[in-house]
């Protein structure tokens, strides 16, 4: 019989401190929608103040943990934060606590999210300053945060689910924050029903895993996870209970993390204001995903199966949406392919292995993505909200910071050194070929197309947005204002030196804490290893990309005729049309969905009502209306009747004493 | 020691009951007040009851006997537990509120809240008596009054695709009712004749030790029975075309408690009939689940914006049935919470489609957009009765339908699945209609709308306080509930280990 | 060609009563159902003489009920002719296939 | 000639109703009175003073209470064992009285618009309490014939004095006659008893004690015996209007005066429940299985005729001729139950069958007296025109439908459950199918009360008399509803007295 882990060390109590960084984003979320509907100003102060309060949460927790040996802390309950309090609810035997993972995945995601949660919250003051509604702005804004932390501390499964959903609930009230647009409120219910569908396989995934074995303590089973690792680690799981829990939970990763097929709600989600999508869509809560599958990473291991579906979807992923990113024309839209593009590639990453790598990747992209949305934000602002990027170009010169920011950011995603992004590239492309998975040449080529691709789009967007000549002529445009700038330039700061921090200078303290997720048993490098060949090959095919691009757009060697003929032709059109993914769900949605629920309720008419129970009724009627000419009202008849019917009864008593008639 | 508390549950009803009776038709105010008030104190009263009860989780200690009929050796018998207390909870928050919201009827209101009343004692005595006989007594008293409080207060309901008359519902919900406690009738009548007790009382039945194949072959009667009442598949087109037909505060208590009734009449009768439930759990499971997400399906073909809800009600009270058939504790208790859940949800649900069809008289989906522009409240409240139906963590749903699903998948992972599927099929249809009804650009024949009122504030509001409350500290629900449904499990398991 | 003996009576009563009933079931004139009526009664009186005659010696009880039996259908056939009286007052005829308003 | 005298003074009761009745008869004919209070309130008192005797003077230390349980029993024969006296009857006779009262009050108006012989109308109605009263009492067969014509008799005359001429002939007519041919069919059925009897030679051959110690003595009955059973069962049977007797009741409900019919219902069909009890308690003396089908299946055919056929009508008065007849049939499952258990249902059931009926027909009568109309259709909107009326008749309606807080429901589940305690599961079954058929013509009826809009808005006003009869009867209908155990002595006594004997 399995018994319950109690190897996690007691935590430093003021660890406990971490527990405050969501509660009081609640508070903000509270007080801020209680206040939504009255007409006072500057309430965006509370989120701010909330927001640095938690950046100081983080660094504590960050100090503190990094100062003790870097072991797992595990505080079970949330009494390690307040004493003393009930569990949230009991599952049969089962205690609900509010129960904290700190370790290196807590801290990392914490730092993220803190950070980047309030450069947002502080670009928004302005972006959104002319919005009546901006208190429920900052609200909803505050209750996403909020969740998307519950979500990294969880040390249970059904918290993460909690969260999880509530994280939705945060993207889906702030995609549909105009709701008067009604392609926002589409794209906010098409972002909620697609990552629902995932969730439901992170239920059952979660079911299953929970309640597949009973503890020793007679509990019908557990959804803790350092224990449910331990059972795993142990064997307490069949094989098939193990591949179809992580399956269906990499389900529920895919909706969230908008995973091929499954990332058809994200781009749509750019209705939503362009802060939120560069909180929401490229740093926080697309991540949940990645951070659901590094943080049951051990359960991967050892179903393999899971771990190869994992790898190539995430292949699949950054491949296709990368390609997507190359034709879109739409600023925001490109940007969110390219988001996609490398959720896959973190997918993939931890595909084979590196998910240490994969979180860089994710915190390294995080910062980079942010800055460009928040670049895009600058210039939708100034533009009026105008995102088609072929009506732009030649922006450089009216705003040159943006411009700055905007390709270090580019570059940075690209992975030209020394930038964070070809760290964490280069990190997972040794994990690929150091990996212990097959076909890694395969995986490695197509890997070095993905570099090529991401690099390729995003000179496109740089070139077409701000060297080329402008079609369109500008009124009042102008660089935007501070507020807006200050955190696109912090946030260019991390993107620059991140990745050098980490793997170059502070290597073996950070590297050790982003590495610190696998519970010790390490099967890829500590440590970033400086690797000739791979650099070049990488760098090498970045540079291409770009060099490509450099010629394509700007200079137009090639006649865009090219383009629009014979096999390109179609894979043009394959391409710009989605793959013709969004068709074939709107087709399923008409055609099928709408189809069956139409006949459901049909049959529940004509049959179940009608048939079922309409017809007895109809038959009594009827009957009564054949019976009551009975009564003919003659009196001869009635003595007949009554003669008759004595005879009869005669005959019935004979049949009963004699058991035959006459 | 008898304590009065909850004969003086029933009898303030029937004070208020009296007091409307004796005041003369015209001067509507008084008897609005006196409503109001009375309706106010059986909240309090009720409140109480569940209060004190979860302070001491005594279950005996409301207990009240009073022989009624010497012949039958019927008594009248009154006592609470955790689920029954929670039931009783419920009663007294949708009596208040509907009072709340029907004070909008002008027409016959004297007759209305008589009517209106004597339902309410019906259900308040079905949760409260242990004793079979007058369970039936009080569940056949409280599907009386439907009729009339549909037919003459309802409103009928025109498409160009169908129209069903308020008649037509009234009487459908009456006869179907009616015939389903024929089965109850059978049910109760042989299962006394076979205890030999010469008593109705639950507990001498469950001493009784009914035999086994007496047990298989009568449960089914109190199965469908009771069953027919919860919205049992394929029986259920009673309930959404009575929803439909019925005035805002009747849908609120039909759809809100009395199809409780039914699935509390099956939870009882677990209670005494052990092994016909172990025989037939599997039947109702299924059933459960064929509700879930038909119901679910038909949902969202409904272009009646009452009628998405009714169906919703059917398929929620799917969920419901699973949680019963699982038979452990976790399903059962689950059920129960899932009771007074969708209870208050349904009962918000029925307020808020009211407010909006007393302002647009018209409930066509097809025809309502954007109404959250003039009607923010009402529609904020209605947003999170949705979220509330489609189980956002952090309302009162979640934590019922994850009991429900804990529960099932331990007995049918499959059904368990399929109900997963199902809250998310919910999820569809309930984000289309708010994005249909709610969202978008506001059509200007509704652009100034008034929004909502004080009558109808105050009763919502205290609606999604519970909601919220129950969503954000279940355990104090749970804790008032999971002892009993432990103590019915385990008396239910002991009689297999028994014999 | 023996004597006279119960079982001859009897079969005479049952001819009797079955005529009766033939009578009622196929007559429309109200004074004849009437008579037919009266046959019916006359063959039980029938009847409960032979059995009180041949049977019951010591107490002769069914001649008391006999007594009875025709006081009993006097008067009833007073008031039915009453009654079929005051119908042919209003109707000139005592036809009852012509009654049949009420049915239905 | 002392044993006559002092029997004489069990029969005061009777004596006084009869003297009552002729009184009656002789003001309405010899005097002219133009107030239209004197003559019932005369009858009525005399009713009262009467009820009052028979309820609070033990008449032979024998009264309505007498016979609580088995052991100490008293019952007391008079006239040679013609007569029972004992708690049985002397219930039935009570309430007869009451019934009596009650129609009284209910025709005072009608009478005064539509009847022109109130003497006799009153007077009769008195006359038949009295043979209803030795129905009730009677303990041979002879006697209960007597009593039997007694009642027959009187409601021929009253049934001929409505105002339709042409209804109230042919309902007459077809009353009468069906009355004499079903009464000739007895009296052939006492015969063939009372010749097998006496063949058997057992002492009083025409007792219904003799018939209990014949049925214990043979199992198998010689035909002609069950022939005369069977004749004797169908002349009750016409009595209380049970299938496939039941032809004449709807008729003749719709042709006689409203009161009548009212009377037709309740007073008289106790009285045939009463001498059915009597007789049935000896019949099923031993075990004659096939007799019991045989009641069961009338039973069903009661039921399910009275029921199904109801839903159809279109006037009132035979819609509840109908359900009354579908009544009498769950009364049969009672008989086919035959326990004590069951004869205290059947006690109960019909009792708060004769408290609806009241009000419905006090209903009727109230607006048939200001409408002339006969049509269910006619009532449509009658909440709006007179909600007391339109509510009296719903509770009375839901309580023959069998709802709770109303008699039926309780009287109903009693019924049924002794039926199960007897393994006749099945019956009850098709008892309660039938029963939910019932509700749904009781909703139409409701329906048309409630929902629909009046054609012609006159108001319906009610005087002060119909207003004390309903609500008293109201007060029966719910008062037993709700806690039925304040009569249970009384009806345990009477059935247990009838029952164990």
């Amino acid at each position: 019989m399995y018994e319950l882990n109690e190897a996690a060390l007691q935590a430093p109590t003021n660890l406990g401190i971490v527990w405050w960084a969501p509660i009081l984003y609640i508070v903000s979320f509270v007080v801020l929608g209680l206040l939504s509907r009255t007409k006072i100003k500057y309430t965006y102060f509370v989120p701010i103040i909330v927001s640095f309060i938690s950046i100081g949460i983080f660094i504590t927790v960050f100090s503190t943990y990094v100062s003790h040996s870097w072991e797992r802390y595990s505080c079970d309950t949330i009494g390690v934060c307040w004493n003393g309090i009930d569990p949230w609810f009991v599952i049969g035997d089962i205690q609900m606590h509010f129960g904290a993972i700190i370790d290196g995945l807590t801290v990392t995601m914490l730092g993220l999210i803190t950070i980047v949660g309030s450069l947002v919250i502080i670009y928004s003051v302005s972006y959104m300053h002319d919005d009546p509604r901006k208190t429920w702005y900052f609200s909803c804004i505050s209750f996403f945060i909020a969740a998307m932390l519950f979500l990294v501390l969880a040390n249970n499964l059904l918290l993460i689910y909690v969260a999880w959903e509530l994280v939705g609930l945060g993207s889906y009230l702030l995609i549909g924050f105009w709701y008067g647009k009604q392609t926002a409120v589409d794209a906010a219910k098409k972002a909620f029903i697609t990552t629902r569908i995932g969730d439901v396989g992170l239920m059952v995934g979660i079911l299953i895993l929970g309640t597949s074995f009973t503890t020793s303590s007679g509990a019908i089973g557990t959804f803790h996870i350092p224990d449910i690792i331990l059972a795993a680690q142990q064997g307490m799981y069949s094989t098939s209970e193990l591949n179809w829990g992580c399956l269906l939970i990499f389900l529920g990763a895919m909706g969230k993390s908008a995973q091929f097929p499954l990332h058809i709600w994200l781009p749509d989600a750019m209705e939503g204001p362009t802060p939120v999508s560069a909180l929401i869509h490229a740093a926080t809560m697309v991540t949940a995903g990645i951070y659901l599958t590094a943080r049951l990473f051990p359960l991967y291991e050892i179903s393999t199966i899971a771990l190869t579906v994992v790898t190539v979807i995430g292949l699949i992923t950054a491949i296709i949406a990368a390609s997507m990113a190359l034709v879109m024309n739409d600023l925001k839209k490109i940007l969110a392919y390219s988001t996609v593009s490398h959720l896959g590639l973190m997918i993939f990453g931890i595909g084979t292995g590196g998910y240490a790598a994969a979180m860089l990747h994710l915190v390294a992209h995080g910062f980079s993505k942010a800055l460009l949305f928040l670049s895009a934000g600058n210039i939708m602002h100034s533009l009026h909200e105008e995102t088609d990027i072929r009506k732009m170009g030649n922006l450089r010169h009216y705003m040159p910071i943006t411009t700055i920011c905007f390709l270090i950011g580019a570059l940075s995603l690209s992975g030209i050194p020394p930038l964070s992004g070809y760290f964490s590239k280069d990190m997972l492309l040794h994990g690929v070929t150091h990996g212990k998975i097959d076909f890694t040449n395969i995986y490695f080529l197509l890997s070095l197309g993905f570099i090529f691709l991401s690099s390729l789009y995003m000179t496109r967007v740089f070139i077409l947005v701000f060297w080329s000549k402008s079609t369109t002529e500008y009124k009042d445009i102008h660089e935007a204002p501070k507020t807006m700038n200050i955190p696109i330039i912090i946030l260019t700061f991390f993107s620059i030196v991140f990745g050098i921090i980490t793997c170059l200078i502070y290597q073996d303290t950070l590297l050790d804490i982003m590495h610190l997720v696998t519970w010790g048993f390490l099967d890829t490098p500590l440590h970033f290893e400086f690797d000739l060949i791979l650099t070049i090959l990488s760098v090498g095919f970045a540079l291409s990309g770009i060099i490509a691009g450099y010629f394509l757009y700007q200079e137009n060697y090639v006649n865009k005729s090219v383009f629009n003929s014979g096999l390109f032709k179609s894979l043009n059109s394959l391409i710009s049309q989605k793959y013709y993914l969004d068709d074939a769900y709107n087709w399923i949605v008409s055609n099928v969905v709408n189809k069956v629920t139409a006949i459901v309720s049909y049959i529940d008419r004509a049959f179940v009502n009608d048939i079922g129970i309409n017809s007895p009724g109809e038959a009594i009627r009827a009957t009564s209306n054949k019976l009551r000419y009975i009564q003919t009202g003659k009196v001869y008849n009635y003595a007949l009747f009554i003669v008759l019917s004595i005879s009869v009864i005669v005959l019935i008593w004979i049949f009963l004493e004699t058991g035959k008639i006459l | 020691m008898d304590s009065w508390i909850l004969p003086l549950i029933l009898i303030v009803p029937v004070i208020t009951l009296l007091a409307i009776l004796f005041i003369p038709k015209n001067n509507d105010e008084t008897i609005k007040n006196i409503t109001i008030f009375g309706s106010a104190i059986s909240g309090i009263l009720s409140l109480y009851v569940f209060m004190a009860f979860a302070q001491t989780r005594d279950p005996n200690q409301f207990d009240f006997s009073m022989v009624w009929l010497r012949n039958l050796s019927i008594r009248l018998d009154f006592g609470v537990d955790g689920i029954s207390a929670l039931m009783v909870l419920l009663v007294g928050i949708v009596y208040l509120t509907g009072t709340l919201i029907s004070c909008k009827i002008t027409e016959r209101i004297k007759e209305f809240f008589i009517l209106y009343i004597l339902l309410i004692i019906g259900v308040y005595g079905v949760f409260i008596s242990q004793d079979l006989f007058f369970f039936f007594f009080f569940y056949e008293l409280a599907v009386v009054p439907m009729y009339l409080l549909i037919a003459v207060w309802g409103h009928s309901s025109e498409f160009e695709t169908f129209n069903r008359t308020k008649e037509y519902g009234a009487l459908k919900l009456m006869l179907v009712l009616v015939a389903s406690s024929v089965l109850i009738w059978i049910g109760i009548l042989s299962t006394f004749v076979v205890a030999n007790q010469n008593s109705f009382l639950f507990k001498d039945l469950i001493d009784a030790n009914i035999g086994n194949d007496f047990q298989i072959f009568i449960f089914p009667f109190f199965l469908i029975g009771f069953g027919v009442l919860a919205g049992l598949w394929p029986f259920h087109t009673w309930s959404p075309d009575g929803h439909v037909a019925a005035p805002t505060s009747v849908s609120m208590v039909h759809a809100g408690i009395l199809m409780k009734l039914g699935a509390y009449g099956i939870l009882r009768s677990i209670e005494f009939l052990p092994a016909g439930a172990q025989e037939w759990m599997w039947l109702l499971l299924i059933l459960g689940t064929i509700n879930v997400v038909y119901g679910a399906l038909s949902a969202m073909a409904q272009k009646d914006l009452k009628y998405v809800i009714g169906y919703s009600s059917v398929s929620h009270m799917g969920y419901v049935l699973m949680g019963l058939a699982t038979l452990n504790v976790i399903g059962v208790a689950g059920s129960v919470l899932q009771m007074f859940s969708h209870g208050i949800m349904t009962a918000l649900f029925f307020a808020l489609v009211g407010v909006i069809y007393e302002r647009t008289h018209s409930r066509d989906i097809e025809t309502l957009d954007g109404l959250i522009k003039p009607m923010g409240i009402a529609g904020t409240l209605f947003v999170i009765a949705g979220l509330t139906s489609l189980g956002l963590p952090g309302l009162s749903g979640f934590v019922a339908e994850l009991f429900i699903f804990i529960g099932v998948f331990q007995t049918n992972p499959l059904m368990a699945i399929l109900g997963v599927i199902g809250a998310a099929i919910t999820a569809v249809y309930i984000l289309r209609l708010i994005a249909r009804i709610f969202f978008g650009t506001v059509s200007e024949k509704w652009a100034n709308l008034p929004d909502i009122s004080k009558f109808e504030l105050i009763p919502s509001v205290i609606l999604a306080f519970f909601i919220v409350f129950m969503g954000v500290l279940p355990i104090y629900f749970i804790d008032a509930v999971n002892e009993s449904v432990k103590e019915l499990i385990n008396a239910y398991l002991s009689n297999f280990v028994a014999g | 060609m023996g004597e006279l003996s119960l079982i001859h009576i009897q079969i005479a009563s049952i001819v009797l009563f079955s005529i009766g009933i033939y009578g009622v079931l196929s007559r429309r004139n109200a004074v004849l159902i009437l008579l037919a009526i009266e046959l019916m009664l006359n063959a039980v009186n029938l009847n409960l003489i032979g059995v009180s005659a041949f049977l019951d010696q010591s107490r002769f009880l069914g001649h008391i009920l006999i007594i009875f039996i025709i006081t009993i259908a006097a008067a009833e056939v007073a008031l039915a002719l009453a009654i079929v009286l005051k119908l042919y007052k209003e109707k000139r005829n005592t036809d009852v296939d012509k009654l049949d308003v009420l049915k239905w | 000639m002392e044993n006559i005298t002092n029997n004489l003074t069990y029969l005061i009761p009777e004596i006084i109703i009869i003297a009552l009745g002729f009184i009656i008869i002789g003001i309405g004919i010899f005097t002219r009175i133009r107030n239209k209070f004197i003559l019932p309130f005369a009858s009525i008192t005399g009713l009262i003073f009467t009820a009052i005797y028979i309820t609070f003077l033990d008449i032979g230390n024998i009264h309505i209470l007498s016979t609580t349980d088995h052991n100490q029993m008293k019952d007391l024969l008079i006239y040679g064992g013609l007569l029972k006296l004992d708690s049985f009857s002397l219930l039935f006779k009570f309430i007869f009285i009451i019934l009596g009262i009650f129609v009284i009050l209910m025709s005072i108006d009608y009478v005064d618009k539509h009847v022109n012989h109130e003497g006799e109308f009153y007077g009769l109605i008195i006359l038949s309490i009295a043979g209803m009263m030795i129905m009730s009492a009677a303990n041979e067969l002879l006697t209960a014939y007597i009593g039997l014509e007694l009642l027959s008799f009187s409601l021929y005359i009253l049934v001929s004095l409505g105002n339709d001429p042409e209804k109230t002939n042919e309902s007459s007519i077809k009353y009468i006659l069906l009355g004499g041919f079903t009464s000739a069919l007895v009296l052939y059925g006492i015969s063939q008893i009372y010749t097998e009897l006496v063949k058997n030679d057992i002492v009083n051959p025409t007792f219904f004690s003799s018939i209990g110690i014949y049925a214990t003595q043979y199992e198998a009955f010689p035909p002609l015996f069950v022939f005369g059973l069977f004749l004797l069962i169908t002349g009750l049977g016409f009595k209380i209007a049970a299938a496939p007797f039941h032809t004449w009741a709807p008729d003749i409900y719709e042709g006689a005066p409203l009161p009548i019919a009212g009377y037709l219902a309740t007073a008289s069909k106790l009285a045939g429940i009463a001498l059915i009890l009597r007789i049935f308690s000896e019949i099923f003396e031993g075990s004659h299985s096939s007799l019991v089908i045989i009641v069961a299946i009338l039973a069903i055919l009661t039921m399910s005729i009275g029921n199904i056929t109801a839903i159809a009508q279109t006037k009132y008065r035979r819609l509840i001729a109908y359900s009354g007849i579908s009544h009498m049939g769950y009364i049969l499952v009672g008989l086919a139950t035959n326990t004590v258990d069951s004869y205290t249902a059947i006690i109960l059931h019909s009792i708060g069958y004769a408290f609806s009926g009241l009000v419905i027909f006090g209903v009727l009568i109230c607006f048939y007296n200001q409408t002339n109309k006969e049509n269910i259709n006619d009532l449509s909107g009658l909440y709006k025109t007179n909600s007391f009326l339109a509510v009296s008749i719903t509770i009375a309606l839901l309580s023959t439908a069998g709802l709770p807080f109303f008699v039926g429901f309780i009287s109903k589940f009693y019924l049924f459950l002794a039926a199960v305690e007897q393994d006749l599961l099945w019956l009850v079954i098709i008892a309660l199918i039938n029963s939910l058929i019932s509700l749904y013509y009781y909703l139409m009826v409701i329906k048309e009360m409630y929902v629909n809009e009046p054609d012609d808005v006159l108001a319906i006003s009610t005087n002060n008399i119909e207003k004390l009869v309903l609500i008293t009867s109201l007060i029966g209908v719910i008062g037993l509803g709700i806690y039925p155990d304040i009569i249970m002595d009384a009806i345990n006594s009477a059935s247990i007295s009838v029952f164990i004997r």
